[in-house]
């Protein structure tokens, strides 16, 4: 049962990475990849702390930390950097 | 015990799909933020409440994570939303039903 | 450095006969003028007979000379203009000296075939400059037509000489004379090259086909034209040495050279009339033709001749 | 200190004192001094000359294993003379009037100086590596000679340049595989294990040696820098260059293929394939081709220097013949030739150089009728183009005759043949030469030009005068010859003051030039006594036919002076060495574009990729 | 024996403290490079002399040793070339004294990364000084401000100077997967049975590839002429003349001890007859005289890499002494460029009023192409005794060499030929400042001095070589303990 | 897709077939031939006293390494300082000119401050632990580097203290190296284990390990908020 | 701009300010750490000052809050209303998601809020974000704009405000300014 369950999720989780890296790539405009990517990285931390239950070694939750701050660091910057930085900037692309 | 762990961690699973598969069907881009932010956080919490309820002693940690969670990911996706609207997204917008409403 | 060193051998001033010496030098040139002169004169009576004229008389020759010589117009443009002359007596005088005639070898031993055949070309050069200082543009262009038959007639001429020099072993000429009396005529060891010699010494003479140089009428009398009175006595005078020379130079490589002038005269005389003979039987040659013609029968002769010679 | 190093020593100062005192007024006669003392120095150094003896210096070195020596032989010292006579000429020259009219007469006298030390250096070597280092000496110092005046000498120095890098390169790959071979580059060594070398190994050297020396004496294939880079250098260093320079190329030939290599394993050595040439015929019939061709392209020629320079190529032709022929005679006629050929040559440039000084230029087309004017110069002219003719009764004929002979004694008729057609192309085209400078009319602008200054017409007089004594006495000089030929392994040739005493004919240049003079002088006895006086008419006065023509009309035949000949002939100057030469610079040019553009594609993580296949699949 | 650390240490402490003594005391700051500079110098001079009296020595980091820990090999070979990376820097800072302080830092930084390079006795410890300097390298050849050509030239050689570290880093991967280890002796020991199949040298293409791009061999060189044409000419010069070198040294070391493998040497030749011919060529259609200079240093660095591409000492030796030159005379050239950027062409006439600079232009073009007394030539020499001797291909390699030399002489001569043409191209005659002219001085008076003792050099360079070769010593100098063991 | 595409493509293929034959070759027990690594594995906690074997790789037994790497990432901080720098000495300057980009949006800036002593905490941490977890000095540097950095992203006008963090980047540096030179003048060798190592798995343990982390942790940390501040000020 | 507090609060040192800040750091902390080792925890007191001290310029938010002994109990029921409010935006998003129709009437309409100090006005925008169907683009004063998946009752401001933000408002400011 148990096993099942946990089957389940993975077969969920891994269904889920897969469709926001199809976002990721289908785009179309730039902010649609970072969300993809974002919403990637969440998934990413929450399966790292996963691992770390599955492997049984705490030592993926530091990981799981590290890496939701580096990754939520990358999307901001990303997100500021598409920001219009003058009015010279062209839109972009749809 | 275990299996309610396991089942939160199928919640969360599910959560994170869902918000996924929102990813993929929501016509723009702020529907897909709407979409992904909350499901996937919801669904983080979940699994990380399901981790918790394996491994009680980690608690602490879990925590710290559920709260970076809960703090960073609205913060991401305002921001993100926030650049697509001042790049000039416009909104989706059902232009056939407009009429009825 | 020590003079005495570089006289290796002081002893060859002691091998000349010294009276032997001064008959040779005084008495070669003399002879030479003369038997030149018979020369012309045979030229011209030959000439006369095949026109069908009486032709000049027997002293006719030197009535030019001294007609020549006591004009009263003569006029020198320059110092080389004078030298030129000079220097086209010398170049042949200095040539048949050499050339062993009977009785007269003394020198030769002193000088070869080859320096002879460059001492040829001295008095050709001395005419170039002796012309060139008359400021005659039809003088330049007749030494230019005469240097260019020189280059002509010179390259089946080397080819000769060397093939002769190469027969005989030595540039010699009195050993040349010698091996001939002992071996026998040049003309059967080498009839190619004899023949091949025979067309180069008469372009040598300027006689037609090859008078383009001198051109008596389309340029005005070319180089001549500036030499007028003892000029032109000179030219005629070095006429002479010029047949004369090359007639012996002729018998001396091919046919036998002189051991006695009773035998030798005749030989010279008979070269000179060969070429008399051709002399009245052609039209003139333009000077690409003589030089075509020049560098292809007389040199290919000379060639296949040479061919034979080493092989 | 022997003096040998007080010679090379002295060279040097000469270096330095005119890198300091050469922009004065008075450096060429400082010049004229030095080269006057390492003369003395050089002359001291005769009575030393034995045939097999080195004087070694003390200079030496050792480098990387190798030691170096510098020591003078007969055939060194023998080159030496001329090459110190050429440039205290030169200098002389240089020190009067005529430095007034350059610009760089300081740099003039520094590269002068330098040639002198570099080829004292090189004469002075006695092994490959000593030989290298003299050679890549004199190859910059006279291009460095040819460059310093700018202009289109400097852009012929330029393609000199690329010449002598070529030779230099050959050079290098021969001591490099001498050593190699060997291990070790010394003459001696090399002479040793000479049997012993296999034929094709010697071929290569062969080539390699011939490529790289003849370069630098303008054989056949190689000759075409020679004439535009000499003809452009000023007159004084131009007189330097023509004359000595080149020969150098002719010292290193004998040093390095006459002398150890001799003439009977060259003879024995069979061209591949073509078996029935050996090495001396290729040899002499390369040198055969290179007296006749650049004569007959100087006979083309409109601009005296360049004719002259055109000729020079052509009698190095006739030099590394006597050579080739490799029998006593030959060599001495070869080497003598080096001699005669300096003194005339010199004497000529310096001559067209005094014309170029008084009125300016030297096109043929553009002078005329300078003999009143320039009288001295004429004669040094005149003399000077009898020597380079090959005529009695100047010095060129006797070394011609020798080389003749020498080709007649080995059984050479043909090169003989291709010797004396190179003398009659040189008649022609030293006639036109003179006639046009001096003979003809005189050119209105040129009827105040004066005789060149006495300090300009005394040195080239007294080379005509020099060449004109080694004519009358070849003696004289050929005992100067004698012991370059005894370094060589040769005997001396048992000659006298005169000529020499020869069993298959002989020359006693004495007699010849005596009677010459004799003839003349019963020509001028004819001329003189008999008939009456001749009226001087004046040059301005010109007839033509007894006609009186203005002044005013050029009527001076100068242009396309041999119609008829280059009629038969022009069409035979196709320029195949030049179209050759071109094709080499387009090709190199071609590929060079080719490979700047692969350098500046934009993509070069390309190449990357590629090299990384590439060397994956080439060890995979 | 704790010298050579310093030898990296002291540039990279100097680097780190330079901002924060330039804060407080400028002056100081402007002098400390140099300072230390000096200071190391001294050091490598002793460790010289420490070298040539007791012989190599290796030195253990981190208190593990050998094939566990980072070693060191301290021989004469290594110590030369930090010489004269040491002399070098010193030699191009002079005339030059007010530079940006990051730019000091920089230098500092490559000073230290590529005396690393040189010492270190393990690959990946390399490789990790490769990346210093080679980082170091892209940001100073981009220092110069506003010239966007420069930071695109810069540009693309960060990006194939990546792609190149990214393939040593794969090559060193496919090493340790082999052996399992990094240790240089370590692997020496292991080489023949281990390293020469054919994944062993697939490992040594990719390396090569990668150092090649700081070799300037063919065909990832293409970055090199517009970047020496863009950069700072004093960061060309030591990239063209130093840096180029360390990594065709450590090439070398791959080569000698891991590699003594037919394949790849030819290798190693074949790039570097490709290298030499399009070098040449390239340099000759040039119409830049820095451009120039840089394909020159392209080819030049190919018949480096053909020298140390002959088996045995000979070749070493050779390559060295071609090195060495190369180091020298292409520094003083670059440096004579500071004036004269831009088209050839524009120097027409320029050496009638820049006597000196047109004179070392001689000196050095002469040099270069081998001209007899200089040093050049002994070099040149060297290579070709031992091109021939190698015979085979060696030979056709030194015959391209040879026709490369009249290619040489033509592309400078054709230089200076301008440079003594009459009419001046510019009205304002570009003459380097005696300031700038003081490196070239330095470097001419350091070229005759070479010439003089050339045979001492020679003597030297070949007991470099024979210590070099000597695979079995560097193995016991490093490894003695674990060899006893294992 | 042009010709150079293709052809890029193609090699890029053609290097993949041809490292796939390599690793086909491959003799897969080559690991065994030296036992270097095993040797590690079952040293390392003995002798220098980490939980963490990677980091007494990294901080002991390649302790050189780990310096080049610094010295790597400190160069390419300079350089890419040189290069950004609008000005060459004085960086104050170049903020005049910034406004160019415009601050972050509310939310941003507000959270910055939440976040900035979170991150920092978290830095701290990682740092600390590194001899006992994974991570160590990079990785704590790079989140500390982030907590810096995130101010400067949120307001770009803001000033960023440049000398400070290059101050403190190379007193961070430079005590790396000096810890490095006590060894060499201690031990003998440089970066050599200083200290005892206590017991495996405590916070006070491995010598002078954390210490060296630490270093690693506050230069990276600084270098690349200055490095980040750069690119975002340029 | 509301607030631009960067020139305001760089160079003062509040020690109230800092004190705080270190006693809210230090649980953090043991969090982290989850043990309470000795070691551990000295080491925490020296990091929760360090961090402190380094956050100086960051610590004005401290004053956002209203400091009163109840003050977590509203803070704990606001996190549970939230919460719901999370779990319920989820449902929503699950079933928009899920129809297969794609039910939504989006629009970005503005909403107005009483709050005046920014921490407040970002816990708002963020529970907005996160609760059922809507997402704050940008804090511009008093007004927040923000995307409404299902605009359908109304887009108006007054409209906007009640159904979006004023139940988080109320909570909010029982314990924030």
């Amino acid at each position: 049962m148990e096993n099942l369950l946990i089957l389940l999720a993975f077969i969920m989780g891994v269904c889920a990475l897969l469709l926001a890296t199809w976002r990721f790539f289908l785009g179309p405009s730039t902010p649609d990849r970072v969300i993809a990517a974002d919403t990637l990285s969440v998934m990413t931390t929450a399966a790292l702390v996963w691992l770390a239950d599955l492997f049984d070694n705490p030592v993926y939750l530091d990981i799981a930390l590290v890496y939701a701050a580096l990754a939520f660091l990358a999307v901001v910057v990303i997100a500021r950097m598409i920001e219009p930085h003058t009015q010279k900037m062209n839109k972009s692309t749809e | 015990m275990q299996i309610l762990g396991a089942v939160f961690i199928l919640i969360g699973a599910s959560f994170l799909f869902l918000g996924a598969l929102g990813l993929i069907r929501m016509p723009d881009v702020y529907n897909r933020i709407q979409a992904g932010t909350k499901a996937t956080t919801l669904g983080a919490l979940s699994v990380l409440l399901g981790v918790a309820i394996y491994h009680p002693l980690w608690w602490s940690k879990l925590l710290i994570i559920a709260l970076f969670i809960l703090l960073t990911s609205p913060v991401a996706s305002s921001t993100l939303a926030r650049a697509a609207y001042k790049v000039g997204l416009t909104p989706y917008r059902i232009e056939p039903t407009e009429g009825k409403h | 450095m020590d003079t005495g060193e570089l006289l290796a051998k002081p002893d060859i001033l002691p091998t000349l006969n010294l009276s032997e010496l001064a008959l040779d030098m005084v008495l070669m040139p003399l002879v030479a003028f003369i038997v030149g002169l018979a020369l012309v004169l045979m030229m011209r009576k030959v000439r006369a007979s095949i026109e069908r004229r009486v032709g000049p008389p027997l002293l006719q020759p030197i009535y030019d000379i001294v007609k020549l010589y006591s004009k009263k117009t003569q006029i020198s443009h320059g110092y080389m203009h004078d030298i030129a002359v000079m220097m086209l007596l010398g170049g042949y005088i200095a040539a048949e000296i050499f050339i062993p005639v009977p009785g007269m070898d003394g020198l030769a031993s002193h000088a070869d075939l080859l320096t002879l055949m460059y001492l040829l070309m001295v008095p050709m050069l001395g005419m170039a400059l002796g012309v060139g200082q008359t400021a005659n543009p039809n003088g330049s262009i007749g030494i230019s037509r005469a240097l260019s038959a020189m280059l002509a007639y010179d390259v089946p001429f080397v080819i000769v000489v060397a093939g002769a020099a190469l027969v005989y072993g030595t540039t010699n000429l009195s050993e040349i004379v010698s091996l001939q009396q002992q071996q026998g005529w040049g003309l059967v060891q080498m009839p190619l090259l004899a023949i091949a010699g025979l067309l180069a010494m008469h372009a040598m003479m300027g006689k037609e086909p090859f008078e383009i140089y001198v051109a008596p009428a389309e340029i005005a009398t070319g180089p001549m034209v500036e030499m007028s009175g003892k000029y032109m006595g000179a030219l005629f005078v070095m006429q002479c040495f010029q047949l004369y020379t090359i007639g012996v130079l002729y018998t001396t490589l091919f046919l036998g050279g002189g051991t006695q002038w009773l035998t030798f005269l005749p030989k010279v005389f008979a070269v000179v009339l060969f070429s008399v003979s051709i002399t009245n039987v052609f039209g003139r040659y333009r000077t690409e033709d003589a030089i075509r013609w020049l560098w292809k029968w007389p040199t290919i002769i000379a060639l296949l001749g040479l061919a034979f010679v080493v092989a | 200190m022997n003096l040998l190093d007080l010679l090379l020593l002295l060279s040097l100062l000469t270096v330095v004192l005119m890198y300091f005192y050469g922009h004065r007024r008075e450096a060429g006669w400082l010049g004229v001094a030095a080269y006057a003392i390492q003369l003395l120095v050089l002359i001291k150094l005769y009575s030393y000359m034995q045939s097999d003896r080195i004087i070694v210096a003390h200079l030496s070195f050792s480098v990387m294993e190798h030691i170096l020596i510098w020591g003078m032989t007969g055939l060194g010292w023998f080159f030496a003379v001329i090459s110190l006579g050429a440039a205290l000429f030169a200098s002389w020259y240089t020190a009067g009037e005529w430095q007034d009219t350059q610009k760089n007469m300081r740099l003039q006298h520094i590269v002068l100086s330098l040639n002198v030390f570099a080829m004292l250096i090189l004469l002075c070597s006695q092994d490959f590596i000593t030989l290298f280092i003299g050679w890549e000496l004199v190859s910059w110092a006279s291009f460095f000679m040819m460059t310093h005046s700018g202009g289109k000498a400097a852009k012929a120095a330029y393609r000199y340049l690329i010449y002598a890098m070529s030779g230099a390169v050959a050079l290098f790959a021969a001591l490099v595989l001498i050593m190699v071979k060997l291990g070790s580059t010394s003459f001696s060594v090399f002479w040793a294990a000479l049997p012993t070398l296999p034929d094709s190994f010697l071929w290569l050297l062969v080539v390699l040696f011939f490529i790289g020396f003849s370069i630098k004496m303008a054989i056949l294939p190689f000759h075409l820098w020679q004439a535009d880079a000499y003809a452009e250098t000023p007159g004084a260093n131009a007189s330097f260059l023509s004359a000595i320079s080149a020969r150098m190329g002719l010292f290193a030939l004998a040093l390095v293929l006459l002398q150890p290599v001799g003439i009977e394993r060259l003879q024995h050595l069979m061209m591949p394939l073509f078996t029935f040439v050996d090495a001396r015929t290729l040899l002499a019939w390369i040198a055969a081709l290179t007296a006749i061709i650049p004569t007959y392209i100087a006979l083309q020629q409109s601009d005296a220097r360049l004719l002259l320079a055109w000729h020079g190529i052509g009698q190095g032709g006739l030099m590394l013949l006597g050579i080739t022929v490799g029998t006593p005679l030959g060599v001495a006629g070869g080497l003598l030739h080096a001699f005669n050929y300096a003194t005339y040559q010199g004497a000529l440039f310096l001559a067209v150089t005094a014309v170029l000084h008084r009125t300016g230029t030297t096109d043929l087309d553009r002078l005329g009728g300078l003999i009143t004017r320039m009288p001295w110069s004429y004669v040094v002219l005149l003399l000077g183009i009898i020597g380079l003719a090959g005529l009695p009764p100047m010095n060129g004929f006797v070394s011609k005759w020798l080389i003749y002979k020498s080709l007649l004694d080995q059984g050479m008729p043909l090169l003989l043949v291709a010797a004396s057609i190179s003398t009659l192309g040189t008649i022609l085209s030293v006639y036109k030469l003179i006639h046009n400078i001096f003979l003809g009319q005189l050119r209105k602008a040129h009827y105040e030009v004066k005789e060149a200054p006495w300090s300009m017409v005394l040195p080239m007089l007294i080379l005509a005068v020099i060449g004109f004594i080694t004519g009358l006495m070849p003696g004289l000089a050929l005992s100067l010859v004698d012991k370059a030929q005894m370094a060589l392994g040769y005997d001396a040739l048992p000659h006298h003051l005169g000529g020499l005493e020869w069993k298959t004919g002989s020359l006693n240049m004495l007699w010849v030039v005596g009677i010459l003079i004799y003839g003349i002088a019963i020509g001028a006895v004819v001329f003189y006594l008999f008939g009456g006086r001749s009226h001087k008419t004046h040059q301005w006065d010109n007839y033509a036919g007894g006609h009186f023509l203005s002044a005013e009309v050029p009527y001076h035949y100068s242009h396309n002076f041999y119609p008829g000949v280059m009629r038969v002939i022009g069409g035979w100057f196709r320029h195949q060495t030049l179209n050759v030469e071109m094709g080499i610079r387009h090709f190199v040019q071609w590929s060079a574009e080719l490979c700047c553009r692969l350098s500046q594609v934009a993509h070069p993580t390309l190449y990357m990729l590629m090299l990384a296949v590439a060397a994956l699949a080439f060890v995979g | 024996m704790m010298g050579p650390i310093l030898l990296i240490i002291l540039p990279f402490l100097g680097a780190f403290l330079l901002p924060i003594i330039y804060r407080h005391y400028n002056q100081a700051g402007y002098w400390a490079a140099p300072v230390v500079l000096v200071i190391s110098l001294v050091i490598c001079i002793g460790l010289w002399h420490g070298v040539n009296i007791v012989g190599p020595q290796s030195l253990v980091m981190g208190g593990v040793s050998a094939p566990l820990g980072i070693v060191f090999y301290v021989d004469a070979l290594s110590i030369l070339f930090v010489l004269v990376l040491l002399v070098g820097s010193l030699i191009l800072w002079l005339g030059a004294w007010h530079r940006r302080i990051k730019e000091e830092m920089l230098l500092l930084l490559m000073v230290g990364g590529g005396s690393g390079l040189v010492l270190s006795g393990d690959l990946f410890n390399i490789y990790v000084f490769f990346e210093i300097v080679a980082v170091a390298s892209y940001g100073l050849s981009a220092s110069r401000r506003g010239d966007p050509c420069g930071y695109a030239a810069s540009l693309r050689f960060l990006l194939l100077g990546s792609l190149g570290s990214a393939f040593i880093l794969l090559g060193i991967a496919i090493i340790y997967a082999l052996t399992g280890t990094l240790n240089l002796s370590h692997l020496a020991m292991l080489a023949p049975q281990a390293l020469h199949g054919m994944a062993g040298l697939s490992a040594f293409a990719l390396m090569l590839i990668g150092f090649a791009v700081k070799a300037e061999l063919f065909p990832v060189n293409t970055w090199v002429a517009e970047v020496y044409a863009h950069a700072p000419v004093r960061i060309s010069a030591l990239l063209a003349g130093i840096v180029s070198k360390l990594a065709i040294i450590v090439v070398l070391r791959l080569l000698l001890l891991l590699y003594a493998h037919e394949q790849a040497y030819m290798l190693l030749l074949c790039i570097g007859v490709a290298g030499l011919i399009t070098g040449e060529l390239a340099a000759f259609y040039a119409k830049d005289l820095r451009r120039m200079l840089a394909y020159s240093s392209i080819g030049q660095l190919s018949v480096i890499a053909i020298a140390f591409s002959i088996p045995g000492t000979l070749g070493v030796v050779s390559g060295l002494a071609l090195a060495l030159h190369h180091a020298l005379v292409k520094t003083g050239l670059f440096m004579l460029t500071e004036k004269w950027k831009g088209s050839i062409s524009s120097l027409q006439g320029m050496a009638h009023s820049a006597k000196w600079p047109s004179v070392l232009l001689i000196i050095f073009a002469l040099s270069l192409i081998g001209v007899p007394p200089l040093p050049g030539f002994w070099a040149k020499f060297l290579l070709f005794k031992a091109g021939f001797s190698a015979g085979g291909g060696y030979s056709y390699a030194m015959l391209l060499i040879l026709l490369s030399i009249i290619i040489e002489a033509a592309y400078f001569f054709r230089v200076i030929h301008l440079l003594y043409q009459t009419p001046a191209a510019s009205s304002t005659p570009l003459i380097p400042r005696n300031k700038e002219l003081q490196p070239m001085l330095v470097i001419s008076g350091l070229l005759l001095l070479v010439m003089l003792t050339i045979d001492p050099i020679y003597h030297h360079l070949s007991k470099i070589a024979t210590q070099v070769v000597d695979v079995q010593a560097y193995i016991d100098h490093t490894l003695p303990a674990w060899k006893s063991t294992h | 897709m042009s010709f150079r595409d293709i052809s890029a493509l193609g090699l890029l293929l053609g290097l993949g077939v041809l490292l796939i034959t390599v690793l086909v070759h491959f003799p897969f027990s080559g690991s065994n031939l030296t036992g270097v690594g095993s040797s590690i594995n079952a040293l390392a906690a003995k002798e220098i006293g980490t939980a963490n074997i990677v980091t007494s790789v990294l901080l002991a037994y390649r302790g050189l390494d780990t310096l080049g790497e610094l010295m790597i990432l400190f160069v390419a901080a300079t350089a890419a300082g040189m290069v950004l720098a609008q000005s060459p000495e004085e960086d104050a300057l170049s903020l005049q000119k910034l406004n160019s980009f415009p601050a972050a949006g509310f939310v941003l800036r507000v959270a910055t401050h939440v976040l900035f002593p979170f991150l920092l905490l978290l830095g701290a941490y990682i740092i600390i632990h590194g001899h006992l977890t994974p991570g160590g000095g990079f990785q704590g540097g790079a989140i500390l580097a982030a907590a810096f950095f995130i101010p400067v992203l949120t307001t770009p006008a803001g000033p960023f203290a440049h000398q400070t963090s290059s101050l403190v980047e190379g007193l961070a540096g430079s005590s790396f190296i000096i810890i490095g030179l006590l060894a060499l003048f201690g031990q003998g060798s440089f970066l050599a284990p200083l200290g005892s190592p206590g017991v495996v798995g405590e916070l006070f343990s491995a010598g002078s390990v954390p210490l060296l982390s630490a270093a690693i942790g506050i230069k990276v940390g600084s270098e690349l908020a200055g490095l980040l501040a750069r690119f975002i000020q340029a | 701009m509301t607030s631009n507090t960067v020139s305001s609060s760089v160079s003062s040192f509040n020690g109230a300010r800092f004190l705080w800040a270190t006693l809210l750091i230090y649980p953090l902390w043991l969090l982290m750490v989850g043990s309470f080792d000795p070691a551990e925890m000295l080491v925490g007191v020296l990091v929760a000052l360090l961090t402190a001290g380094l956050s100086q310029k960051h610590l004005h938010v401290l004053d956002d809050f209203k400091w009163h002994p109840l003050m977590p109990l509203y803070l704990l029921i606001y996190f549970g209303i939230f919460l719901w409010a999370l779990l319920r935006a989820n449902l929503d998003v699950a079933g928009r998601v899920l129809s297969p129709r794609l039910p939504i009437n989006p629009a970005i309409v503005e909403v107005e809020t009483q709050l005046q100090s920014d921490l407040a006005k970002l816990f708002l925008a963020n529970s907005i974000t996160l609760t059922p169907g809507t997402l704050t683009i940008d804090v511009i004063d008093q007004r927040l704009q923000v995307h409404w998946i299902d605009s359908a009752a109304g887009q108006d401001m007054q409209h906007a405000t009640a159904s979006i933000a004023a139940q988080f408002e109320y909570h909010l400011s029982k314990f924030m300014k």
